[in-house]
């Protein structure tokens, strides 16, 4: 379970206003992140990483304190070692898709059955800037997967695919993440995208 | 023409760019992130030794490293190195006097580079050191592969400060940049004239195979 | 405008301070390593009058054309031998054979005619072979200065004019080499066919100057010897 | 100490700096763009001025423009310019030592900058000029005023060429550098250390200015 | 009426396959393009645009030649001026909002619009890396708006945004494409994406 509750203040030119997000995630879940346009939903899913701290409030995974302003506790990125799909895919333009999985993972089996998850053996070889948008993103969310993470973060991670391979992977994506016993936190636009996929949500403004 | 100090040369250019690269990798990383007032003026003292002229910076670590001055009383006494008049002396000499030649170019590359590559990198778990080498590094190749042959070039070229701290040592001081200049100054035209080829002919291949291994390591397997 | 070798330079500011004073012409004096300054000369550097560290360059330049006259002795150098390590230098040559450590700074004898007369020197002492691996080689006898003034080196040949530069407060030894060990420093000047475009009369006046008795009297007092 | 030289000095590197941004920058978009091997080569030879000694490099230029040349020769006659001994002959020859420090890191900064941008601008009507200058060179700022900053401490410092081919006319070639290795060569350290101060001081605020200017610069509004 | 006729090779290490696309646009029309990730959507849109090249065929807007391989006619992207929102939005990162805009057309009213209809009036002295993810997606596409295009290609240009702000977009945007009489392909993966303002499809695979 993670246990989140957080107070970040989002300077913009129309003010500052305070992100607020108290939430319990259960073990094993998946929870659909929604709201409107900038409401804070991506530095939502940061200060969860690690990449950017709350102002105040804690955030616990498992029996794990990984930030607390209070105690001013605050874990790496590194340690906290969350899966993340960046919403601009944040590949490594130096790297083929298959070298993206390597620096994941040492697990070879695994970067196999995930190429195939992805329906990406073809592009194997193929550096980012050589991948068309849909398959960019895939990549995207399988280097994430690779690192077999207990929580995985998503943002935005199916907006290039269509609904027909979306629904595929989705459901490759619910064996391999309980096989993980993972929880999952996905920011979603669409509706109909997190159908069958998200098992509960949580609205930001 | 002899072959020793264009030998020479080559090996004070490879080990000063070896060095500098060691020193310039790190403190280029460390000038890149978030800067602050102290950095800028770090960055603004190693551009210093570039302002003066070459001789005279030579005449100032000659002073500082002459057996009389403490520094140099103390690696003779402790190390036995003597910075003066040794090829040790060229190549530290060698090092200060082109260190921002590889500094500021890796720094702004560095500066460039999305901030996103890094933090993806990050929270697969790899530490600073191993992002750098295998994310950060990589992306800037082509930056890393200019300074590398500036610098190598620049260093064959040098001769103001080597000329001051050298002494012309056969075999261990009078590299190639001495000799030419020694063969001008001596109306030995001729002999300027083919140092200076061989010199050109052999940088010119360094520099060139440097360039299309660069161009061919930045392609796509695709392309 | 008169092109003067470095190992010059300085008396030469007296002689046109003298030489102002007497006729209140003024001089501007470019010094540089005498190899050098013959190149530029060469390829059209705005210079009258060249006063060379040895009488090659300036023969050389009469040879090619670029000199209105024969060049003519101006002075000859003494070389001396010194150091500002506080050793006592009155049997130099037995410091040398003593092996005792530090380098010894000599011109390069290719280039600089007192590096070369250095080498004469060691060679008529015999002391060269002993000498030889702690010799390092100056750029210019001006170098060879700074070498012995810094105390990077412990010995060092130059020019006898030095001695009479320093300041006061310089802590410096040194001694006369004798002059029968190396082929006498002729230094050559020259009048340069560029003089001709302006101001000609001064220039000759000064060129003219240069060997006149009160001229002669300040290159002694620097110790130079006048043929 | 007197001032005309540090004068000159700053001026020399003001204006070589300003021709070699003009000369640069087009050359460096060139470089930049889809590298044949041409364009390697051309990079190579560049590069090789800073190979030679710069005195050596002062010697062919000196024979080359001297009124015995061809092309010197030539220049005086119909444009009654002469680039031995001249401020002229300087800015000629400090353009060709330095340029390779502006030229390369610049090439290396735009081959770096994602292509996408380029596109975007040109589907929106503008031409290559409009979407260089509005584009592509404002995004690789900090590697551009870095450039500008080695270039400009780099002929400051510079003597050898200078000395070759422009010899020591007060007011016109006797450049800072020059004014110092004179100094320290006179035994002058006095004079010499007053020199090199007053130019580290002019330096050191110009490069900081620039420096702080950049970063700020490089921020965005609300940061 | 914009005529297209286009074969194009595309490389991957799948091997080499050919994408061909032949179809008449009409003036003022709205079309949807779908097909598979990596069908070659993106690159059709490129090559419309000008930014690659087809192989064979021609392309034909109203009654001026873009394209014809068969004369060796190329026009330049700039000729054509398509106004294009790229699926990674290709903002310049050294420019605000408003400058971008400004970059695109002096009609200093246009842009006070444009900022209105894209709801980014308070964002208009951002930078793109300011931006949340869908604020940059509006921002593209007030950016293509901006230069008045008689042809507008959208690469999954809706995708970061929610289904609220996507409607009332879409229904500005239909209103000031009319006025623009400027003709429309879209690409999109849902299809519920482009309900209510493509009029007519084309699928590529
Ligand atoms: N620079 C490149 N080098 C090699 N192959 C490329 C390059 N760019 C694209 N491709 C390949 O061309 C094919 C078509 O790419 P394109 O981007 O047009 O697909 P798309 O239909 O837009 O897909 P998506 O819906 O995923 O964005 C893909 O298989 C891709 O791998
Ligand atoms: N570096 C930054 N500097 C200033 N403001 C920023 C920065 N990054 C984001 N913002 C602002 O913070 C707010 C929240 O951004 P965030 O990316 O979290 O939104 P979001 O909910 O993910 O939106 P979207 O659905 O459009 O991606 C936005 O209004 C944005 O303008
Ligand atoms: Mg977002
Ligand atoms: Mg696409």
């Amino acid at each position: 379970m993670i246990d989140i509750e957080i107070y970040k203040k989002i300077k913009t030119y129309q003010g500052v206003k305070e992100l607020v997000v108290k939430d319990k995630i259960p073990q094993g879940s998946v929870t659909k992140v929604y709201g409107p346009s900038g409401a804070g939903k991506t530095t939502f899913l940061r200060m969860i990483a690690g990449l950017v701290s709350p102002e105040r409030g804690r955030i616990k995974a498992g029996d794990q304190l990984w930030f607390d302003a209070a105690v001013k506790l605050n874990l790496s990125p590194q340690e906290r070692r969350a899966g993340f799909v960046f919403q601009d895919y944040a590949l490594f333009p130096n790297m083929t898709a298959m070298e993206h999985l390597r620096y994941a993972t040492a697990d070879q089996p695994l970067i196999e059955r995930l190429l195939q998850i992805g329906k990406m053996e073809a592009f194997a070889g193929h550096k980012p800037q050589q991948l068309s948008g849909g398959q960019q993103q895939r990549l995207a969310i399988l280097r994430a997967l690779a690192l077999r993470p207990k929580l995985l973060l998503m943002d935005e991670a199916f907006s290039a695919l269509d609904d027909e391979l979306r629904e595929e992977l989705i459901t490759d994506l619910k064996v391999i993440l309980k096989e993980f016993e993972a929880s999952t936190i996905i920011v979603s636009h669409h509706a109909q995208e997190t159908l069958g996929f998200a098992d509960r949500s949580l609205k930001i403004e | 023409m002899e072959w020793t100090p264009i030998w020479l040369s080559l090996k004070l250019a490879a080990i000063t760019t070896i060095i500098l690269l060691i020193l310039s990798i790190p403190l280029a990383y460390w000038l890149s992130r978030r800067s602050s007032l102290f950095k800028v003026f770090i960055e603004a003292i190693l551009t210093m030794p570039l302002v003066l002229p070459p001789s005279v910076l030579g005449f100032y670590l000659l002073i500082s490293f002459s057996p009389n001055g403490f520094p140099g009383h103390w690696l003779q006494e402790h190390f036995n190195l003597s910075l003066v008049f040794s090829f040790q002396g060229l190549v530290l000499a060698s090092v200060i006097y082109s260190l921002p030649f590889m500094v500021s170019p890796l720094k702004s590359a560095l500066a460039h580079l999305p901030l996103s590559l890094t933090e993806a990198s990050y929270t697969m778990g790899k530490s600073k050191l191993e992002t750098f080498f295998r994310v950060q590094l990589p992306n800037i190749q082509s930056s890393l592969w200019t300074a590398i042959v500036l610098t190598f070039a620049h260093t064959l070229g040098e001769f103001g400060v080597v000329l001051m701290i050298g002494g012309r040592l056969e075999g261990s001081t009078k590299v190639a940049s001495i000799a030419i200049y020694d063969a001008v100054d001596n109306n030995q035209y001729h002999e300027a004239n083919l140092y200076s080829m061989v010199l050109f002919a052999i940088t010119f291949v360094i520099v060139i195979l440097v360039f299309i291994f660069n161009r061919n390591a930045a392609r796509g397997p695709l392309e | 405008r008169v092109a003067v070798a470095a190992n010059a330079q300085f008396v030469l500011k007296k002689l046109a301070d003298d030489f102002k004073k007497r006729t209140g012409i003024s001089v501007e004096v470019i010094s540089g390593a005498s190899g050098k300054l013959a190149v530029q000369i060469k390829n059209g550097a705005p210079y009258d009058i060249f006063l060379s560290a040895d009488m090659d360059f300036a023969e050389n330049l009469y040879t090619e054309g670029f000199t209105l006259s024969k060049p003519r002795i101006y002075a000859l150098g003494s070389l001396i031998v010194c150091s500002s390590t506080g050793t006592d230098l009155k049997n130099w040559t037995s410091l040398i054979t003593a092996k005792s450590p530090g380098k010894i700074a000599i011109g390069n004898p290719k280039v600089a005619p007192y590096g070369k007369a250095a080498e004469e020197a060691l060679n008529y002492y015999k002391v060269y072979q002993q000498a030889s691996e702690r010799l390092v080689f100056a750029e210019s006898i001006s170098q060879v200065n700074t070498y012995v003034l810094q105390g990077v080196v412990s010995l060092g040949f130059t020019t006898q004019s030095l001695v009479y530069e320093l300041p006061a407060s310089q802590r410096f030894q040194w001694q006369k080499v004798n002059p029968l060990a190396y082929a006498p420093i002729e230094q050559g000047a020259v009048l340069l066919k560029y003089s001709k475009n302006k101001n000609y009369l001064n220039n000759k006046k000064f060129f003219d100057y240069l060997f006149s008795a009160g001229a002669k009297a300040i290159f002694r007092q620097f110790g130079y010897t006048i043929a």
